[in-house]
C-alpha cells in the first residue's frame, strides 16, 4: 500500500478495533477477564491509522508492528483475527500463547507481529533490533512501536530509541500521548516530539483521533525509513489520556479531562459521510459485520477449554522439554527407599 | 494542606479493631511519617490515586504533594533519588507498583545502594517496598517474587512478613534502619480475611534478622516465608490431624541477614529440614539454607534436605497453569510424609 | 571492504601454535561468522577498538561495520535489540565491555530474552559475552561475577569456562545454541601463560551443560569453575604431595543447566564435597549444588558440604583488600584436610 | 560568590587542577596506579569553573557537585586537597575512601561533595535526589552533576534527569561534550543541548574550554535553579573528546580529533594577562604553589602505607560489622570436632 487510503477500508479497521474493544471491556466487567485488561477504546484511529501505513504480508517479508494492548486495531489489519484476540485474552489453551501470557498480541512474525511486550519501553529496544536486522539484510521493510507517554520515561524507551537513531534503523515509534492539560505530573515534557532532536531523529505530530492525519504521517515516515534516513518518532496527540492521568482525574469523581475528545470512529464516519465517499447504511453495514464477527469470535473462543495443567511444564528451554529441575515428577532422593509412609 | 487527625480507615487500629496486613502496612507507613518528619513516600501513582493496591490511600490529603510524590514510569530514577535523599539525611519509602517493576533499578540497588556504606559514601536509609507473589492471575511480569536478584548482594537487607503484625512491625524496623531494605509483601495476604488481627495500639518494631516460630514441633523442620508459611501451618494441621507427626514451621520474616542460628537449633531439635519458598526452585533461598545447614548442623541431620518451590518457568496466566506452577499444600504433606518416615 | 583472508593473529590454531584463553575465544568468534553469516557482534568500542580487552582486534576489517557494530552505552538497548534481531534469524553476540556493566540490561535479560521462548515469541539466540572476575585492582564495578544474577533465571544458560580448549568449544556451542546464553570470561584467564594450548585445528564444539573431570581422585570432590578450577588443581596438588590424599576436580563449565548428575556422581564416590567459588558467599552457586546433593546424594555422604567463596562485600579496590576478599589456596587446602580428616 | 568571579583565583583553581592531573598521569605511567585511571587533563575549565559559580562550605550547608575522574578541579574548589586526592587514588589506609574503592572524589556531605560513582548516569539520579531534598526542605541549595557525552546513552542519566525535570530539582547536569567532528557512532545527537527541550529544562551551550563561559553558564543555571525554576542542562563543547573517540581515531596512529584544541589553562592566561588582569609572574607564581602542593601532597601519600588486609571485612551493613558470614574466621562446622590434620 502507498499513497492515500481507502477510507472504507480504513473505515473497517476502525470498527473491528471498537468492537472487540468493547466486547472486551464487557468480559472485563462480567470478571472472565482481569480487571487490569486494557481494551483499546478511544485509540481506534491511531491504531488502525498507522498500521494501515504499513505493507502486511503473511511469509516474513512484509513490516513488523509490536502494538501496545491499546491498539487491537493494528493486530487486525496485520493479519490477526478478533478468534486469536480473545483465545489469547481469556487464555485458551488454543490462544497462541496458550494461555502463558495475558498478552493482547500473539507473536507471529510471519505476519509482522511482535509481541507480547514485558516492561514498558521493552518494545522499543526489541524493534530497534527487527529494524536493524532489516538494514543489515538490506530488505525493505519497516518496524513500527506503539508507545504510551509516560513509557517515554522508561529506561529502556531512551536507551532504544537511541539505538535505532544511532544505527539508523527503519523504525517509527509512534507516542501516544494525551491532551496537553492531561499531562501529569510525570514530566515536564509538553511536547513528545521534541524529544525528537535530542536523539536525532525526525519528527512529527498529529491528532491521534484523526485516522487520516495519523495515517499520513506514518506514511511518510515509512518512506523515510525506506530510504534509509533511519528512525522517526511519530506523536499521536489527544489520545484518551494516560491511565495514570485518568486515576488522578477521576477522584473525587471529577471527569476525566479526555472525556470531551471527540470519538475517532464518528469522527471518521462523518468525514466519509460528509464527503460523500460512502453511504452512512453501508457504514452501518460495515459496522454490523465487524460486530457480528467479533461476538462470533467470542463465544468460540468462550467456549474452548483453558489449557490442562501439566502444560505449565516445558516451553523454558529449546529441546527436551523435561530440562528444568521438577519436583513432583521424581522422588525427591533418588536411589532411596520410599518413605515409609507414603 | 494537611490536616492533622488521622484518616478514618488508617486508625483502625487506635480503635481496637482487627486490620488486614495490607492495612498494617499503611499504618506503619503512616505513623513513620507522623513521628519523623524525615520519611517520605515515592512512586507511581502513590499519590492521587493511592498506589495500585491503595496501601497509600488517604495520604497526600494527609501529608502533602512533598511527602507522598508521584513518579514518572522510572524505577531506576526515583530509587537512585531516593539514594540521593537519603544521603540528605531523608528516609525514602519508594513503592514498586509490582514488586516485578524493580527490575529496572536492579542496576542502581546493587551497585549504587547497596555499596555506598562500603564505598565510603554513608548509609543509605532506602526502604522499597511493593507488592510480590503468585495465585492472582497476573501472569509472568505482575507475579513474581524477587528475593533471589537481591540475596546475593552484600549490603541489601531482605524483609517477607506472613502476618499482619509483623508487616507492622517490620516496616518500621525497615524505615528506622541505616541500610537499604527490600520489603516484599504478598498480595494474596494483603487483604486475607483470616490473617485481620488486632495489633497493639502502642508503637512496636519487629526486629530485622530474627525469625519467628510459627509452630512448634519435634518431628521436622519446616523453613519458610511470606504466603508459604500459611500453606505449611496448613500441611501441618494436616500431618498432625492425620499422621500424628508434630512439624515445626519457621517463618523466617528476613531473608537477608538470615536467621541461620534459629534455623540450626530448630534442625538440631528436628532432624529433619523441609524448605518451602513459592519462588522458582534452581538457585532460590533453599540452596542456601541447605548449605549453612550442611555447616553448622550436618551431624543432626537424619535425613536429606528437602524443598517445595514453584516450577522452573516463568508465572504462568492461565489460572491452572499457575496453580501447578505454585507450591501446593499437597505437595508440602506429601515430602513432610517422606521426610518423617525417613 | 572485507578482505578474505583470516588475520594473522587469529591463525594461530590453523598454523598449530599454541593459543591464550582469549585467543580462543577470539578464534572461536572469527570462525563462527566466517561459518555463519548471521552471526554478528554488537557492543561497545569493539570495532575501530578492537574491544577493551582486544577480543575483536581485526573483526571490522574482516567483517565490515555491519557485523561488528560499536554502540551507544546502553547495555539494556542493545541486549534488547539483539534479541529482536535473533527474532528475524541474526545470531548476535554482544559484548559487556566489564561484565558488570550488565546490570542496567537485567532487566531485558530476565524479563524478555529469558522467557520470550515461553510466552510464544520463539527462541532467542544471543550470546552475552565479557570478562569477569577479581585480582586485577579494579574495584567494586569492574570485578564482578555475575552469574547469581541469572541462575535464579529460568530460560538462560550461563558458561564460565577455564581453559582454552573449553572456552573456544563452549562459545561455538553458546552461538549456536537457541537459547540465550551468559558467557563469562575471566579476566586473569584471558592471557594466562600457562593456559595457552595447542587446539585442534578443525572444527569442534563442547557441549552445553556438561561438567568435565579436571582431575581425578577418591578422597574428597571439589566442585568448581573458572579461575577456581586452578587454585583448586593447586590446592589439589598440595594436598596430594603434603597429605597423601587425591582430591577430585569436578569443572562445571556450564553452571545453568547443572550438571547435577555428574556432582552427585563424584559425591557418590567420594563421600565429601567441598564447592569453591570466587564469588561472594551468601546466595552463591554453592547452595544450589548442596540442595542437589541433598536431594540426590544425601546417603552417600560421610562430611557435611563445604564451601570456599569471597568475603560477603563488594570487591574492594586496594590490593591487600583484593587479596584478602578472594578464596585462596591455601583456603581450599585447610577446608579439604578438615574434610578428609573428618 | 555570586556575579563575576575573581580570575586570578580562577586561575589558582585552574592550575591545581592541571597540576594535579599532570602528576596523576605520570603516576599512571610509572604503574603507581591502573592504567585506565582517568586523569582530567583538558577539563581545567569546565572542572573549576563550574565549580566557582557554585557555594561551598563545610558545614552541609552550600551546595552540592557530584565531580566525574576528570573533574579534579571542581574537587579541589570545594575544599578537598590534594592529599586526600593522592590517597585516594593511590588506595591509601588513610584515604576518606580506605582504599576500597579506586574513585578520584570521596564523598564528603559536609563539604558538598557526592562521590565516587557506581556506573555511568548513576549520580545523576543521586544527584536528582540530593537536589529534591533540598527543595522538599526549602534549603537554598543547587546540585551539579558533571557528565561525559555518551553517557547520555544510558538508562540512568535518561531517568535521573527525567526525574530531576519532573520534580523541579535545582540541578544543574553538566554534559561535557566533544567537538561536532569527534562525535561517535554511538548517537545522532549532535547537540547535547537539544536533548533538553525533551524533558521541558531549560539549556544552555558554552565553550568547555572558556572557564569565564563556563563560570557564565553555571552561575545562571545555579540562579535559575535557586529561584524554584528547576533543572538547567548545560553543555560544554570542545572538551576532549570522549575516550571512545580517542579510540577510535587513534587507530592507524592518527591525530586525535581534539589534539588541536587550545589549552583552556593557556587560554585563561592569555585573557588574564591579556586584559591586565594580573602580571604573567604572578600567574606563574600561581603555578609555581599549585605544583609544589601538588608534589608534596603526592610525595606524603605515596609514603603511606596501603590498608592492612582484615580491613577488607566490615562496612557492609551497619551496627555489628562482624554481620556478613565470613568463612576464615569460624571453623566451618561449629560444635563439631576438629579435623584430624588440622
Ligand atoms: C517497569 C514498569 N513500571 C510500571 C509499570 C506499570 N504500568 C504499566 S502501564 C503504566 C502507565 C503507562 O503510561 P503511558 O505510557 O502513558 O501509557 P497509557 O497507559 O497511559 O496508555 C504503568 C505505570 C510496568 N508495567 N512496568
Ligand atoms: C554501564 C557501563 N557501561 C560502560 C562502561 C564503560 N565506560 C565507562 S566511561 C565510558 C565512556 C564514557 O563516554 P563519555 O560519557 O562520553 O565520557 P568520556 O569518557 O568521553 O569523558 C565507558 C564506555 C561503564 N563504566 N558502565
Ligand atoms: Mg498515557
Ligand atoms: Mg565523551
Amino acid at each position: 500500500m502507498a499513497g492515500r487510503d481507502d477510507p472504507v477500508d480504513l473505515y473497517r479497521a476502525l470498527a473491528l478495533h471498537r468492537a472487540a474493544a468493547t466486547r472486551l471491556k464487557s468480559l472485563r466487567e462480567q470478571g472472565q477477564v482481569p480487571a487490569a485488561t486494557r481494551c483499546g477504546l478511544g485509540y481506534e484511529a491511531v491504531s488502525a491509522g498507522a498500521a494501515r501505513a504499513l505493507r502486511t504480508a503473511d511469509d516474513s517479508t512484509g513490516d513488523v508492528i509490536a502494538p501496545t494492548p491499546d491498539n487491537p486495531g493494528a493486530f487486525f489489519v496485520f493479519g490477526g483475527t478478533p478468534l486469536e484476540f480473545f483465545r489469547q485474552r481469556l487464555a485458551r489453551d488454543s490462544a497462541p500463547g496458550r494461555g502463558r501470557e495475558p498478552g493482547m498480541c500473539p507473536t507471529d512474525f510471519e505476519r509482522g507481529l511482535a509481541g507480547p511486550a514485558a516492561l514498558p519501553g521493552t518494545m522499543v529496544e526489541v524493534m530497534a533490533g527487527i529494524t536493524l536486522a532489516f538494514r543489515l539484510r538490506g530488505q525493505d521493510r519497516v518496524g513500527l512501536v506503539f508507545s504510551g507517554e509516560d513509557e517515554t520515561s522508561t529506561s529502556a524507551w531512551h536507551e532504544g530509541i537511541n539505538f535505532a537513531a544511532a544505527q539508523r534503523c527503519p523504525l517509527i515509534v509512534v507516542v501516544q500521548a494525551g491532551t496537553e492539560a492531561s499531562i501529569g505530573a510525570h514530566t515536564r515534557a509538553r511536547d513528545f516530539g521534541q524529544k525528537a532532536a535530542g536523539y536525532g531523529v525526525a519528527s512529527a505530530s498529529v491528532d491521534g483521533g484523526d485516522v487520516l492525519a495519523v495515517h499520513g504521517a506514518v506514511l511518510a515516515a515509512a518512506e523515510r525509513a525506506r530510504s534509509g534516513k533511519g528512525t522517526t518518532l511519530v506523536e499521536a496527540r489527544g489520545c484518551p489520556a494516560s491511565r495514570r492521568v485518568h486515576r488522578a482525574a477521576r477522584t473525587g469523581e471529577g471527569r476525566h479531562p479526555d472525556e470531551n475528545s471527540p470519538d475517532p470512529v464518528a469522527r471518521c464516519r462523518a468525514r466519509v459521510v460528509g464527503e460523500r465517499i460512502a453511504r452512512a447504511s453501508d457504514l452501518d453495514e460495515v459496522e454490523r459485520g465487524a460486530r457480528s464477527e467479533v461476538r462470533a469470535a467470542c463465544e468460540q473462543a468462550l467456549g474452548e477449554s483453558s489449557p490442562a495443567e501439566e502444560r505449565a511444564l516445558g516451553g523454558v528451554y529449546g529441546g527436551d522439554p523435561g530440562t528444568p529441575p521438577w519436583y513432583r515428577l521424581e522422588p525427591p532422593a533418588r536411589g532411596l527407599a520410599p518413605a515409609s509412609t507414603t | 494542606m494537611t490536616s492533622n487527625s488521622r484518616p478514618e480507615h488508617l486508625g483502625k487500629t487506635l480503635r481496637g479493631k482487627p486490620v488486614t496486613l495490607l492495612e498494617a502496612i499503611s499504618e506503619a507507613l503512616f505513623e513513620e511519617m507522623e513521628r519523623d518528619s524525615s520519611v517520605f513516600l515515592m512512586g507511581e501513582d502513590i499519590g492521587v490515586y493511592g498506589g495500585a493496591f491503595k496501601v497509600t490511600r488517604g495520604f497526600l490529603d494527609h501529608f502533602g504533594a512533598e511527602r507522598v510524590i508521584d513518579t514518572p514510569i522510572s524505577e531506576a530514577g526515583f530509587t537512585g533519588a531516593a539514594a540521593g535523599a537519603a544521603h540528605m539525611g531523608l528516609r525514602p519509602v519508594v513503592e514498586m507498583q509490582f514488586m516485578d517493576f524493580i527490575s529496572p533499578a536492579y542496576d542502581v540497588i546493587t551497585n549504587y545502594l547497596a555499596t555506598s556504606r562500603y564505598r565510603g559514601s554513608g548509609s543509605v536509609p532506602v526502604v522499597v517496598r511493593g507488592p510480590v507473589g503468585g495465585g492472582n492471575r497476573g501472569g509472568p511480569f505482575h507475579s513474581q517474587n524477587v528475593e533471589m536478584a537481591f540475596f546475593h548482594t552484600p549490603g541489601l537487607k531482605i524483609v517477607y512478613p506472613s502476618t499482619a503484625y509483623d508487616a507492622k512491625g517490620l516496616m518500621k524496623a525497615a524505615i528506622r534502619d541505616d541500610d537499604p531494605v527490600i520489603f516484599e509483601e504478598h498480595k494474596s495476604l494483603y487483604r486475607a480475611p483470616h490473617l485481620r488481627e488486632v495489633l497493639p495500639a502502642e508503637d512496636y518494631v519487629v526486629p530485622l534478622g530474627k525469625a519467628r516460630r510459627a509452630r512448634e514441633g519435634g518431628d521436622a523442620t519446616i523453613v519458610t516465608y511470606g504466603a508459604m508459611v500459611h500453606a505449611s501451618l496448613e500441611a501441618a494441621a494436616v500431618l498432625e490431624k492425620d499422621d500424628g507427626v508434630e512439624i515445626e514451621v519457621l517463618d523466617l520474616r528476613t531473608l537477608l541477614p538470615l536467621d541461620d542460628a534459629a534455623i540450626a537449633e530448630s534442625v538440631k531439635k528436628t532432624g529433619r529440614l523441609l524448605v518451602v519458598h513459592e519462588d522458582t526452585r534452581t538457585g532460590g533461598i533453599a540452596g542456601e539454607i541447605a548449605m549453612r545447614v550442611s555447616e553448622q548442623a550436618f551431624e543432626w541431620l537424619d535425613a536429606p534436605i528437602l524443598r517445595v518451590t514453584a516450577i522452573d518457568s516463568p508465572v504462568p496466566y492461565a489460572g491452572g497453569l499457575e496453580d501447578y506452577f505454585l507450591p501446593r499444600v499437597s505437595d508440602i504433606v506429601t515430602t513432610c510424609r517422606y521426610l518423617t518416615g525417613y
